[in-house]
Protein backbone atom coordinates (compact mmCIF):
# COMPACT_ATOMS: atom_id res chain seq x y z
CA UNK A 1 0.00 0.00 0.00
CA UNK A 2 1.62 2.94 -1.25
CA UNK A 3 1.00 6.49 -0.59
CA UNK A 4 0.75 8.57 -3.58
CA UNK A 5 0.32 11.71 -2.41
CA UNK A 6 0.29 15.29 -4.94
CA UNK A 7 0.52 18.60 -3.92
CA UNK A 8 -0.42 21.40 -5.55
CA UNK A 9 0.01 25.48 -4.60
CA UNK A 10 -1.75 28.65 -6.10
CA UNK A 11 -3.05 31.80 -4.63
CA UNK A 12 -2.19 31.06 -1.33
CA UNK A 13 -3.44 27.44 -1.08
CA UNK A 14 -1.72 24.48 -0.79
CA UNK A 15 -3.39 21.69 -1.59
CA UNK A 16 -2.77 17.97 -1.06
CA UNK A 17 -4.40 14.85 -2.15
CA UNK A 18 -3.37 11.43 -0.30
CA UNK A 19 -4.00 7.70 -0.75
CA UNK A 20 -3.16 4.97 0.56
CA UNK A 21 -0.77 4.45 3.74
CA UNK A 22 0.48 7.52 5.04
CA UNK A 23 2.85 5.81 7.71
CA UNK A 24 6.59 6.13 9.09
CA UNK A 25 7.61 4.87 5.59
CA UNK A 26 5.73 6.87 3.32
CA UNK A 27 5.58 10.10 5.79
CA UNK A 28 9.28 11.93 5.48
CA UNK A 29 8.39 11.86 1.50
CA UNK A 30 5.67 14.15 2.27
CA UNK A 31 7.52 16.17 5.15
CA UNK A 32 10.06 16.87 2.38
CA UNK A 33 7.65 18.22 0.38
CA UNK A 34 5.85 20.47 2.70
CA UNK A 35 9.59 22.02 3.75
CA UNK A 36 9.94 23.36 0.19
CA UNK A 37 6.99 25.50 0.98
CA UNK A 38 8.49 27.18 4.06
CA UNK A 39 8.70 30.96 3.68
CA UNK A 40 6.44 31.15 0.45
CA UNK A 41 2.97 33.15 1.22
CA UNK A 42 0.16 30.48 2.43
CA UNK A 43 -3.28 30.84 3.85
CA UNK A 44 -4.42 27.18 4.19
CA UNK A 45 -3.19 23.94 3.73
CA UNK A 46 -6.06 21.14 2.37
CA UNK A 47 -5.64 17.60 2.53
CA UNK A 48 -7.79 15.59 0.81
CA UNK A 49 -8.20 12.49 2.07
CA UNK A 50 -11.06 10.74 0.95
CA UNK A 51 -8.21 7.78 -0.45
CA UNK A 52 -6.19 8.02 2.50
CA UNK A 53 -6.74 4.38 4.24
CA UNK A 54 -4.57 4.62 7.28
CA UNK A 55 -2.29 6.88 9.16
CA UNK A 56 0.22 6.70 12.24
CA UNK A 57 1.51 8.88 14.48
CA UNK A 58 4.16 9.54 11.56
CA UNK A 59 1.11 11.22 9.03
CA UNK A 60 -0.02 12.76 11.81
CA UNK A 61 3.33 14.53 12.94
CA UNK A 62 4.04 15.71 9.50
CA UNK A 63 0.51 17.57 9.69
CA UNK A 64 1.18 18.85 13.07
CA UNK A 65 4.90 19.91 11.87
CA UNK A 66 3.35 21.82 8.76
CA UNK A 67 1.27 23.81 11.05
CA UNK A 68 4.77 24.84 12.87
CA UNK A 69 6.84 25.07 10.06
CA UNK A 70 4.61 26.79 7.47
CA UNK A 71 3.35 29.66 10.14
CA UNK A 72 1.17 28.96 13.45
CA UNK A 73 -1.82 31.17 11.57
CA UNK A 74 -1.79 29.35 8.52
CA UNK A 75 -5.89 26.87 8.73
CA UNK A 76 -5.75 23.61 8.11
CA UNK A 77 -8.34 21.55 6.72
CA UNK A 78 -8.65 17.93 6.22
CA UNK A 79 -11.49 17.30 3.68
CA UNK A 80 -13.23 13.86 3.18
CA UNK A 81 -11.50 11.43 5.97
CA UNK A 82 -12.84 8.17 6.11
CA UNK A 83 -13.86 7.07 9.47
CA UNK A 84 -10.90 5.00 10.39
CA UNK A 85 -8.16 8.10 9.56
CA UNK A 86 -10.84 10.41 11.53
CA UNK A 87 -10.36 8.27 15.02
CA UNK A 88 -6.88 8.23 14.88
CA UNK A 89 -6.85 12.50 14.00
CA UNK A 90 -9.32 12.71 16.93
CA UNK A 91 -7.70 10.15 19.45
CA UNK A 92 -4.57 12.63 19.22
CA UNK A 93 -6.37 15.63 19.48
CA UNK A 94 -5.35 17.26 16.59
CA UNK A 95 -8.58 17.76 15.45
CA UNK A 96 -8.31 20.70 17.36
CA UNK A 97 -5.96 22.37 15.18
CA UNK A 98 -7.63 21.70 11.83
CA UNK A 99 -10.94 22.13 10.15
CA UNK A 100 -12.68 18.59 9.31
CA UNK A 101 -15.29 18.92 6.69
CA UNK A 102 -16.92 16.19 4.28
CA UNK A 103 -16.21 18.48 1.30
CA UNK A 104 -14.27 21.56 0.13
CA UNK A 105 -15.03 24.55 -1.59
CA UNK A 106 -13.29 27.03 -3.24
CA UNK B 1 0.44 -18.98 15.74
CA UNK B 2 2.88 -17.25 12.96
CA UNK B 3 6.33 -15.76 14.24
CA UNK B 4 8.73 -13.66 12.08
CA UNK B 5 12.68 -12.28 13.06
CA UNK B 6 14.57 -9.94 11.43
CA UNK B 7 17.03 -7.02 11.34
CA UNK B 8 14.79 -4.05 13.08
CA UNK B 9 15.57 -1.64 10.40
CA UNK B 10 13.54 0.64 8.23
CA UNK B 11 14.13 -1.99 5.10
CA UNK B 12 12.45 -4.05 6.63
CA UNK B 13 9.64 -2.23 8.02
CA UNK B 14 7.40 -2.94 4.97
CA UNK B 15 7.55 -6.98 5.63
CA UNK B 16 7.54 -6.89 9.23
CA UNK B 17 3.82 -4.48 8.83
CA UNK B 18 3.10 -6.58 5.90
CA UNK B 19 3.08 -9.95 8.13
CA UNK B 20 1.07 -7.97 10.92
CA UNK B 21 -1.61 -7.03 8.20
CA UNK B 22 -2.13 -10.81 6.98
CA UNK B 23 -1.86 -12.69 10.27
CA UNK B 24 -4.62 -9.80 11.30
CA UNK B 25 -6.57 -10.30 8.32
CA UNK B 26 -6.58 -14.40 8.55
CA UNK B 27 -7.92 -13.88 12.38
CA UNK B 28 -11.12 -12.29 11.25
CA UNK B 29 -10.73 -8.36 12.43
CA UNK B 30 -12.40 -6.34 9.89
CA UNK B 31 -10.56 -3.50 7.87
CA UNK B 32 -11.23 -0.89 10.84
CA UNK B 33 -9.74 -3.36 13.25
CA UNK B 34 -7.13 -4.50 11.05
CA UNK B 35 -5.74 -0.73 11.06
CA UNK B 36 -5.99 -0.22 14.38
CA UNK B 37 -3.84 -3.37 14.94
CA UNK B 38 -1.21 -2.29 12.39
CA UNK B 39 -1.13 1.48 14.08
CA UNK B 40 -0.40 0.20 17.43
CA UNK B 41 2.31 -2.43 15.94
CA UNK B 42 3.74 0.56 13.30
CA UNK B 43 4.65 2.61 16.82
CA UNK B 44 6.26 -0.20 18.74
CA UNK B 45 8.07 -0.99 15.24
CA UNK B 46 9.15 2.55 14.87
CA UNK B 47 10.36 2.78 18.15
CA UNK B 48 12.65 -0.28 18.33
CA UNK B 49 13.86 0.66 15.27
CA UNK B 50 14.41 3.92 16.16
CA UNK B 51 16.02 3.51 20.31
CA UNK B 52 16.29 0.05 21.12
CA UNK B 53 19.53 -0.43 19.28
CA UNK B 54 21.40 3.47 19.47
CA UNK B 55 24.88 2.33 18.54
CA UNK B 56 24.57 -1.71 17.14
CA UNK B 57 22.31 -3.83 14.46
CA UNK B 58 19.91 -5.56 16.35
CA UNK B 59 16.54 -7.99 16.05
CA UNK B 60 12.94 -7.56 16.16
CA UNK B 61 10.35 -10.75 16.64
CA UNK B 62 6.91 -10.24 16.41
CA UNK B 63 4.87 -13.20 17.38
CA UNK B 64 1.07 -13.49 16.29
CA UNK B 65 -1.52 -15.91 17.89
CA UNK B 66 -5.11 -16.00 18.64
CA UNK B 67 -6.07 -17.01 22.22
CA UNK B 68 -7.33 -20.20 22.98
CA UNK B 69 -11.26 -18.97 22.82
CA UNK B 70 -11.16 -17.12 19.11
CA UNK B 71 -12.23 -13.88 20.56
CA UNK B 72 -9.22 -12.23 20.53
CA UNK B 73 -5.53 -11.93 19.40
CA UNK B 74 -2.27 -11.42 21.01
CA UNK B 75 1.00 -9.81 19.34
CA UNK B 76 4.24 -9.76 20.93
CA UNK B 77 7.11 -7.93 19.65
CA UNK B 78 10.45 -8.57 21.21
CA UNK B 79 13.94 -7.11 21.11
CA UNK B 80 17.12 -7.45 22.67
CA UNK B 81 18.12 -3.71 23.33
CA UNK B 82 18.55 -1.58 26.64
CA UNK B 83 15.46 -2.06 29.02
CA UNK B 84 12.40 0.08 28.44
CA UNK B 85 9.35 -0.27 29.79
CA UNK B 86 6.46 2.17 27.36
CA UNK B 87 3.99 1.55 29.87
CA UNK B 88 6.34 4.09 32.27
CA UNK B 89 5.80 6.65 29.59
CA UNK B 90 4.05 9.75 30.85
CA UNK B 91 1.01 10.55 28.68
CA UNK B 92 1.68 13.29 26.12
CA UNK B 93 -0.49 16.87 26.82
CA UNK B 94 -3.23 16.53 23.24
CA UNK B 95 -4.71 19.35 24.89
CA UNK B 96 -1.87 21.37 24.39
CA UNK B 97 -1.67 24.45 21.49
CA UNK B 98 0.07 23.63 18.10
CA UNK B 99 2.52 25.95 18.59
CA UNK B 100 3.94 24.39 22.02
CA UNK B 101 2.93 20.78 21.11
CA UNK B 102 6.05 18.94 20.71
CA UNK B 103 6.45 17.13 17.54
CA UNK B 104 6.52 13.15 18.56
CA UNK B 105 5.89 11.46 21.79
CA UNK B 106 1.75 10.52 19.98
CA UNK B 107 3.31 6.97 19.78
CA UNK B 108 2.39 5.20 22.57
CA UNK B 109 -0.47 7.32 23.40
CA UNK B 110 -1.90 5.69 20.27
CA UNK B 111 -0.82 2.46 21.07
CA UNK B 112 -2.57 2.61 24.45
CA UNK B 113 -5.92 4.06 22.75
CA UNK B 114 -6.05 1.66 20.39
CA UNK B 115 -5.26 -1.50 21.92
CA UNK B 116 -7.19 -3.42 24.37
CA UNK B 117 -4.69 -5.48 26.65
CA UNK B 118 -0.82 -4.37 26.83
CA UNK B 119 1.32 -5.79 29.05
CA UNK B 120 5.31 -5.66 29.42
CA UNK B 121 8.23 -7.64 31.11
CA UNK B 122 12.01 -7.38 30.74
CA UNK B 123 12.77 -11.43 30.28
CA UNK B 124 16.86 -11.70 30.26
CA UNK B 125 18.43 -9.12 27.40
CA UNK B 126 14.74 -8.81 25.42
CA UNK B 127 11.91 -6.66 25.79
CA UNK B 128 8.93 -8.42 25.58
CA UNK B 129 5.73 -5.98 24.81
CA UNK B 130 2.32 -8.01 24.02
CA UNK B 131 -0.95 -6.05 22.74
CA UNK B 132 -3.91 -7.81 22.58
CA UNK B 133 -7.05 -7.05 20.59
CA UNK B 134 -10.77 -8.72 21.13
CA UNK B 135 -12.02 -9.34 17.53
CA UNK B 136 -15.51 -7.42 18.20
CA UNK C 1 19.76 -13.33 9.98
CA UNK C 2 15.47 -13.77 9.00
CA UNK C 3 13.20 -16.66 10.87
CA UNK C 4 9.85 -17.16 9.91
CA UNK C 5 7.33 -19.84 11.42
CA UNK C 6 4.23 -20.06 10.21
CA UNK C 7 1.72 -22.90 9.62
CA UNK C 8 2.53 -24.87 6.52
CA UNK C 9 -0.69 -24.92 4.29
CA UNK C 10 -0.85 -23.33 0.81
CA UNK C 11 -2.37 -20.13 2.28
CA UNK C 12 0.71 -19.34 3.51
CA UNK C 13 2.83 -20.59 0.00
CA UNK C 14 3.34 -16.92 -1.43
CA UNK C 15 4.39 -15.23 2.01
CA UNK C 16 7.05 -17.94 2.84
CA UNK C 17 8.23 -17.77 -0.79
CA UNK C 18 8.61 -13.95 -1.03
CA UNK C 19 10.30 -13.82 2.25
CA UNK C 20 13.24 -16.20 1.21
CA UNK C 21 13.39 -14.02 -2.26
CA UNK C 22 13.86 -11.11 -0.28
CA UNK C 23 16.23 -12.47 1.77
CA UNK C 24 18.44 -14.14 -1.14
CA UNK C 25 18.03 -10.72 -2.75
CA UNK C 26 19.54 -8.73 0.10
CA UNK C 27 22.41 -11.32 0.68
CA UNK C 28 23.17 -10.55 -3.01
CA UNK C 29 22.60 -12.98 -5.22
CA UNK C 30 21.61 -11.69 -9.18
CA UNK C 31 18.35 -12.64 -10.47
CA UNK C 32 19.04 -15.71 -11.86
CA UNK C 33 20.68 -17.53 -8.37
CA UNK C 34 17.94 -15.89 -6.68
CA UNK C 35 15.25 -17.96 -8.60
CA UNK C 36 17.62 -21.06 -8.30
CA UNK C 37 17.18 -20.48 -4.19
CA UNK C 38 13.42 -19.94 -4.63
CA UNK C 39 13.56 -23.13 -6.92
CA UNK C 40 15.03 -25.42 -3.94
CA UNK C 41 12.86 -23.72 -1.46
CA UNK C 42 9.59 -24.48 -3.02
CA UNK C 43 10.38 -28.13 -3.62
CA UNK C 44 11.19 -28.52 -0.09
CA UNK C 45 8.18 -26.47 1.21
CA UNK C 46 5.49 -28.07 -0.66
CA UNK C 47 6.61 -30.90 0.20
CA UNK C 48 6.44 -30.11 3.32
CA UNK C 49 2.86 -28.84 3.03
CA UNK C 50 1.56 -31.68 0.84
CA UNK C 51 3.10 -34.61 3.45
CA UNK C 52 4.91 -33.94 6.47
CA UNK C 53 1.75 -33.79 8.38
CA UNK C 54 -0.64 -35.80 6.75
CA UNK C 55 -3.79 -36.34 9.33
CA UNK C 56 -2.79 -33.03 11.12
CA UNK C 57 -1.93 -29.08 11.13
CA UNK C 58 1.74 -28.36 11.53
CA UNK C 59 4.26 -25.68 11.26
CA UNK C 60 7.05 -24.14 9.15
CA UNK C 61 10.23 -22.49 9.96
CA UNK C 62 12.42 -20.85 7.57
CA UNK C 63 15.71 -19.08 9.25
CA UNK C 64 17.88 -17.29 6.31
CA UNK C 65 21.63 -16.58 7.16
CA UNK C 66 24.87 -15.73 5.21
CA UNK C 67 27.66 -17.65 6.22
CA UNK C 68 30.41 -15.84 8.27
CA UNK C 69 32.96 -15.08 5.09
CA UNK C 70 29.89 -13.75 3.11
CA UNK C 71 30.80 -16.21 0.66
CA UNK C 72 27.54 -18.28 1.00
CA UNK C 73 23.86 -18.22 1.92
CA UNK C 74 22.10 -20.88 4.25
CA UNK C 75 18.23 -21.46 4.27
CA UNK C 76 17.40 -23.98 7.53
CA UNK C 77 14.09 -25.39 6.65
CA UNK C 78 12.64 -26.75 9.67
CA UNK C 79 9.02 -29.17 10.46
CA UNK C 80 7.59 -30.63 13.37
CA UNK C 81 6.20 -34.00 11.18
CA UNK C 82 7.48 -37.70 10.96
CA UNK C 83 11.15 -38.11 10.61
CA UNK C 84 11.78 -37.70 6.53
CA UNK C 85 15.26 -38.06 5.16
CA UNK C 86 15.00 -36.29 1.55
CA UNK C 87 18.64 -37.47 1.15
CA UNK C 88 17.57 -40.88 0.99
CA UNK C 89 15.10 -40.78 -1.52
CA UNK C 90 16.38 -42.43 -5.04
CA UNK C 91 17.03 -39.94 -7.90
CA UNK C 92 13.92 -40.36 -10.35
CA UNK C 93 14.89 -41.44 -13.94
CA UNK C 94 14.75 -38.62 -16.02
CA UNK C 95 15.80 -40.30 -19.36
CA UNK C 96 12.25 -42.22 -19.24
CA UNK C 97 10.11 -41.28 -21.92
CA UNK C 98 6.89 -39.14 -21.61
CA UNK C 99 4.68 -41.80 -21.68
CA UNK C 100 6.17 -43.79 -18.72
CA UNK C 101 7.42 -41.59 -16.90
CA UNK C 102 5.48 -40.79 -13.68
CA UNK C 103 4.04 -37.01 -12.93
CA UNK C 104 6.17 -36.02 -9.97
CA UNK C 105 9.44 -37.28 -8.28
CA UNK C 106 11.17 -34.44 -9.75
CA UNK C 107 11.04 -31.97 -6.61
CA UNK C 108 14.34 -33.33 -4.90
CA UNK C 109 16.14 -34.27 -7.62
CA UNK C 110 16.23 -30.69 -8.42
CA UNK C 111 17.14 -29.22 -5.18
CA UNK C 112 19.85 -31.49 -5.08
CA UNK C 113 20.92 -29.78 -8.71
CA UNK C 114 20.63 -26.18 -7.77
CA UNK C 115 22.10 -26.02 -4.49
CA UNK C 116 25.54 -26.49 -3.32
CA UNK C 117 25.65 -28.25 0.00
CA UNK C 118 22.58 -30.02 1.44
CA UNK C 119 22.25 -31.13 4.72
CA UNK C 120 19.47 -33.24 6.79
CA UNK C 121 19.17 -34.05 10.78
CA UNK C 122 16.86 -35.20 12.85
CA UNK C 123 16.72 -33.24 15.98
CA UNK C 124 13.98 -34.10 18.89
CA UNK C 125 11.05 -34.40 16.96
CA UNK C 126 11.90 -31.77 13.85
CA UNK C 127 13.04 -32.26 10.78
CA UNK C 128 15.94 -29.92 10.03
CA UNK C 129 16.91 -29.44 6.00
CA UNK C 130 19.69 -27.19 5.54
CA UNK C 131 20.28 -25.65 1.96
CA UNK C 132 23.86 -23.96 1.19
CA UNK C 133 24.33 -21.95 -1.63
CA UNK C 134 27.35 -19.61 -2.90
CA UNK C 135 26.90 -16.49 -3.88
CA UNK C 136 28.98 -17.13 -6.89
CA UNK D 1 4.70 -12.57 -8.83
CA UNK D 2 1.32 -13.79 -11.09
CA UNK D 3 1.32 -16.26 -13.71
CA UNK D 4 -0.77 -14.94 -16.45
CA UNK D 5 -1.23 -17.48 -19.09
CA UNK D 6 -3.41 -17.42 -22.17
CA UNK D 7 -4.85 -20.52 -23.90
CA UNK D 8 -5.77 -20.25 -27.58
CA UNK D 9 -7.26 -23.59 -29.27
CA UNK D 10 -7.20 -23.36 -33.13
CA UNK D 11 -6.74 -25.80 -36.65
CA UNK D 12 -5.41 -28.49 -33.97
CA UNK D 13 -2.89 -26.03 -32.64
CA UNK D 14 -3.18 -25.32 -29.09
CA UNK D 15 -1.08 -21.97 -28.17
CA UNK D 16 -0.27 -21.42 -24.50
CA UNK D 17 1.29 -18.28 -23.68
CA UNK D 18 3.32 -18.20 -20.09
CA UNK D 19 4.17 -15.18 -17.89
CA UNK D 20 5.78 -14.06 -14.68
CA UNK D 21 5.97 -17.56 -12.23
CA UNK D 22 4.72 -21.34 -12.98
CA UNK D 23 5.20 -22.44 -9.59
CA UNK D 24 3.25 -25.05 -7.19
CA UNK D 25 0.46 -22.18 -6.07
CA UNK D 26 -0.38 -21.32 -10.09
CA UNK D 27 0.36 -24.45 -12.25
CA UNK D 28 -2.96 -25.51 -10.80
CA UNK D 29 -5.18 -23.28 -13.53
CA UNK D 30 -2.86 -23.78 -15.90
CA UNK D 31 -3.33 -27.88 -15.62
CA UNK D 32 -7.37 -27.21 -15.29
CA UNK D 33 -7.60 -25.46 -18.21
CA UNK D 34 -5.47 -27.75 -20.07
CA UNK D 35 -7.64 -30.42 -18.75
CA UNK D 36 -10.52 -28.79 -20.59
CA UNK D 37 -8.49 -29.70 -24.30
CA UNK D 38 -8.76 -33.72 -23.17
CA UNK D 39 -10.28 -35.36 -26.62
CA UNK D 40 -10.00 -32.63 -29.03
CA UNK D 41 -7.97 -33.11 -32.11
CA UNK D 42 -4.70 -31.49 -30.97
CA UNK D 43 -1.57 -32.08 -33.05
CA UNK D 44 0.78 -29.29 -31.02
CA UNK D 45 1.04 -27.95 -28.13
CA UNK D 46 2.91 -24.88 -28.10
CA UNK D 47 4.37 -22.97 -24.84
CA UNK D 48 5.46 -19.31 -25.31
CA UNK D 49 7.89 -18.53 -22.72
CA UNK D 50 9.46 -15.43 -23.12
CA UNK D 51 8.07 -13.30 -20.36
CA UNK D 52 8.11 -16.56 -18.04
CA UNK D 53 10.33 -15.78 -15.21
CA UNK D 54 10.73 -18.59 -12.93
CA UNK D 55 9.20 -22.47 -13.49
CA UNK D 56 9.30 -24.95 -10.61
CA UNK D 57 8.54 -29.20 -10.96
CA UNK D 58 4.79 -28.10 -10.56
CA UNK D 59 4.92 -26.12 -13.37
CA UNK D 60 7.38 -28.64 -15.51
CA UNK D 61 4.60 -31.33 -14.07
CA UNK D 62 2.32 -29.09 -16.02
CA UNK D 63 3.40 -29.60 -19.40
CA UNK D 64 4.25 -33.32 -19.05
CA UNK D 65 1.16 -33.86 -18.01
CA UNK D 66 -0.23 -32.07 -21.31
CA UNK D 67 1.55 -34.59 -23.42
CA UNK D 68 0.41 -37.67 -21.03
CA UNK D 69 -3.43 -36.46 -21.01
CA UNK D 70 -4.09 -35.06 -24.40
CA UNK D 71 -1.74 -37.62 -26.71
CA UNK D 72 1.51 -39.23 -26.76
CA UNK D 73 2.15 -38.58 -30.24
CA UNK D 74 1.29 -34.58 -29.63
CA UNK D 75 3.94 -32.00 -30.53
CA UNK D 76 5.27 -29.85 -27.85
CA UNK D 77 6.99 -26.86 -28.42
CA UNK D 78 8.83 -24.59 -25.81
CA UNK D 79 9.50 -21.25 -27.92
CA UNK D 80 11.54 -18.50 -26.45
CA UNK D 81 12.14 -19.75 -22.89
CA UNK D 82 14.79 -17.51 -20.98
CA UNK D 83 18.17 -18.99 -19.69
CA UNK D 84 16.99 -19.55 -16.10
CA UNK D 85 13.77 -21.20 -17.30
CA UNK D 86 15.58 -23.14 -20.19
CA UNK D 87 18.15 -24.82 -17.02
CA UNK D 88 15.47 -25.81 -15.14
CA UNK D 89 13.79 -27.61 -18.53
CA UNK D 90 17.12 -29.34 -19.43
CA UNK D 91 17.77 -30.17 -15.84
CA UNK D 92 14.77 -32.28 -15.53
CA UNK D 93 15.34 -33.79 -18.89
CA UNK D 94 12.26 -32.42 -19.82
CA UNK D 95 13.90 -30.95 -23.08
CA UNK D 96 13.69 -34.34 -24.59
CA UNK D 97 10.34 -34.20 -24.90
CA UNK D 98 9.67 -30.74 -26.66
CA UNK D 99 11.15 -28.81 -28.97
CA UNK D 100 12.87 -25.76 -27.70
CA UNK D 101 13.20 -23.29 -30.11
CA UNK D 102 13.48 -19.21 -29.84
CA UNK D 103 10.91 -18.58 -32.41
CA UNK D 104 7.70 -19.98 -33.69
CA UNK D 105 6.52 -19.83 -37.73
CA UNK D 106 2.68 -20.73 -38.73
N1 LIG E 1 12.21 0.81 22.44
C1 LIG E 1 12.61 1.96 23.01
N2 LIG E 1 13.82 2.05 23.63
C2 LIG E 1 14.21 3.21 24.18
N3 LIG E 1 13.48 4.34 24.20
C3 LIG E 1 12.29 4.34 23.62
C4 LIG E 1 11.77 3.15 23.00
N4 LIG E 1 10.54 3.43 22.53
C5 LIG E 1 10.29 4.71 22.82
N5 LIG E 1 11.33 5.28 23.49
C6 LIG E 1 11.38 6.67 24.00
O1 LIG E 1 10.05 7.07 24.31
C7 LIG E 1 9.71 8.28 23.63
C8 LIG E 1 8.23 8.31 23.29
O2 LIG E 1 7.93 7.37 22.29
P1 LIG E 1 6.61 7.54 21.45
O3 LIG E 1 5.46 7.71 22.39
O4 LIG E 1 6.50 6.42 20.48
O5 LIG E 1 6.78 8.90 20.67
P2 LIG E 1 7.80 9.35 19.53
O6 LIG E 1 8.60 8.18 19.10
O7 LIG E 1 6.87 9.86 18.50
O8 LIG E 1 8.63 10.44 20.18
C9 LIG E 1 10.62 8.29 22.42
O9 LIG E 1 10.82 9.59 21.95
C10 LIG E 1 11.88 7.66 22.97
O10 LIG E 1 12.68 8.60 23.64
N1 LIG F 1 8.44 -33.84 4.13
C1 LIG F 1 8.08 -35.09 3.68
N2 LIG F 1 7.53 -35.99 4.51
C2 LIG F 1 7.19 -37.21 4.04
N3 LIG F 1 7.33 -37.61 2.77
C3 LIG F 1 7.89 -36.77 1.89
C4 LIG F 1 8.29 -35.47 2.29
N4 LIG F 1 8.82 -34.85 1.20
C5 LIG F 1 8.74 -35.73 0.19
N5 LIG F 1 8.17 -36.89 0.57
C6 LIG F 1 7.97 -38.07 -0.29
O1 LIG F 1 8.99 -38.07 -1.27
C7 LIG F 1 8.43 -38.14 -2.60
C8 LIG F 1 9.30 -37.40 -3.58
O2 LIG F 1 9.26 -36.03 -3.34
P1 LIG F 1 9.69 -35.02 -4.51
O3 LIG F 1 11.02 -35.43 -5.02
O4 LIG F 1 9.59 -33.64 -4.01
O5 LIG F 1 8.64 -35.26 -5.68
P2 LIG F 1 7.07 -35.00 -5.76
O6 LIG F 1 6.64 -34.28 -4.52
O7 LIG F 1 6.97 -34.19 -6.99
O8 LIG F 1 6.47 -36.36 -5.90
C9 LIG F 1 7.04 -37.56 -2.43
O9 LIG F 1 6.17 -37.99 -3.42
C10 LIG F 1 6.65 -38.03 -1.04
O10 LIG F 1 6.14 -39.34 -1.09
Amino acid sequence: METNFSINYENKVVKVTLSGSLDAKRAPALADEIKKLIGKDIEKIVFFAKDLEYISSAGLRVIIFSKQKIGIDIKLYMVGATEGVLDVIKMSGIDNIMEITDTYEE
Amino acid sequence: MADIIMPANMENFDRLMDFIQVEAENAGFDKKLVNKIRLACEEIIINVINYAYPDKEGDIEIKCNSNKDGSGFFIKIIDWGAPFNPLAKPEPDINAPADEREIGGLGIFLVRKVIDKFDYTREGNSNILTLFKYLS
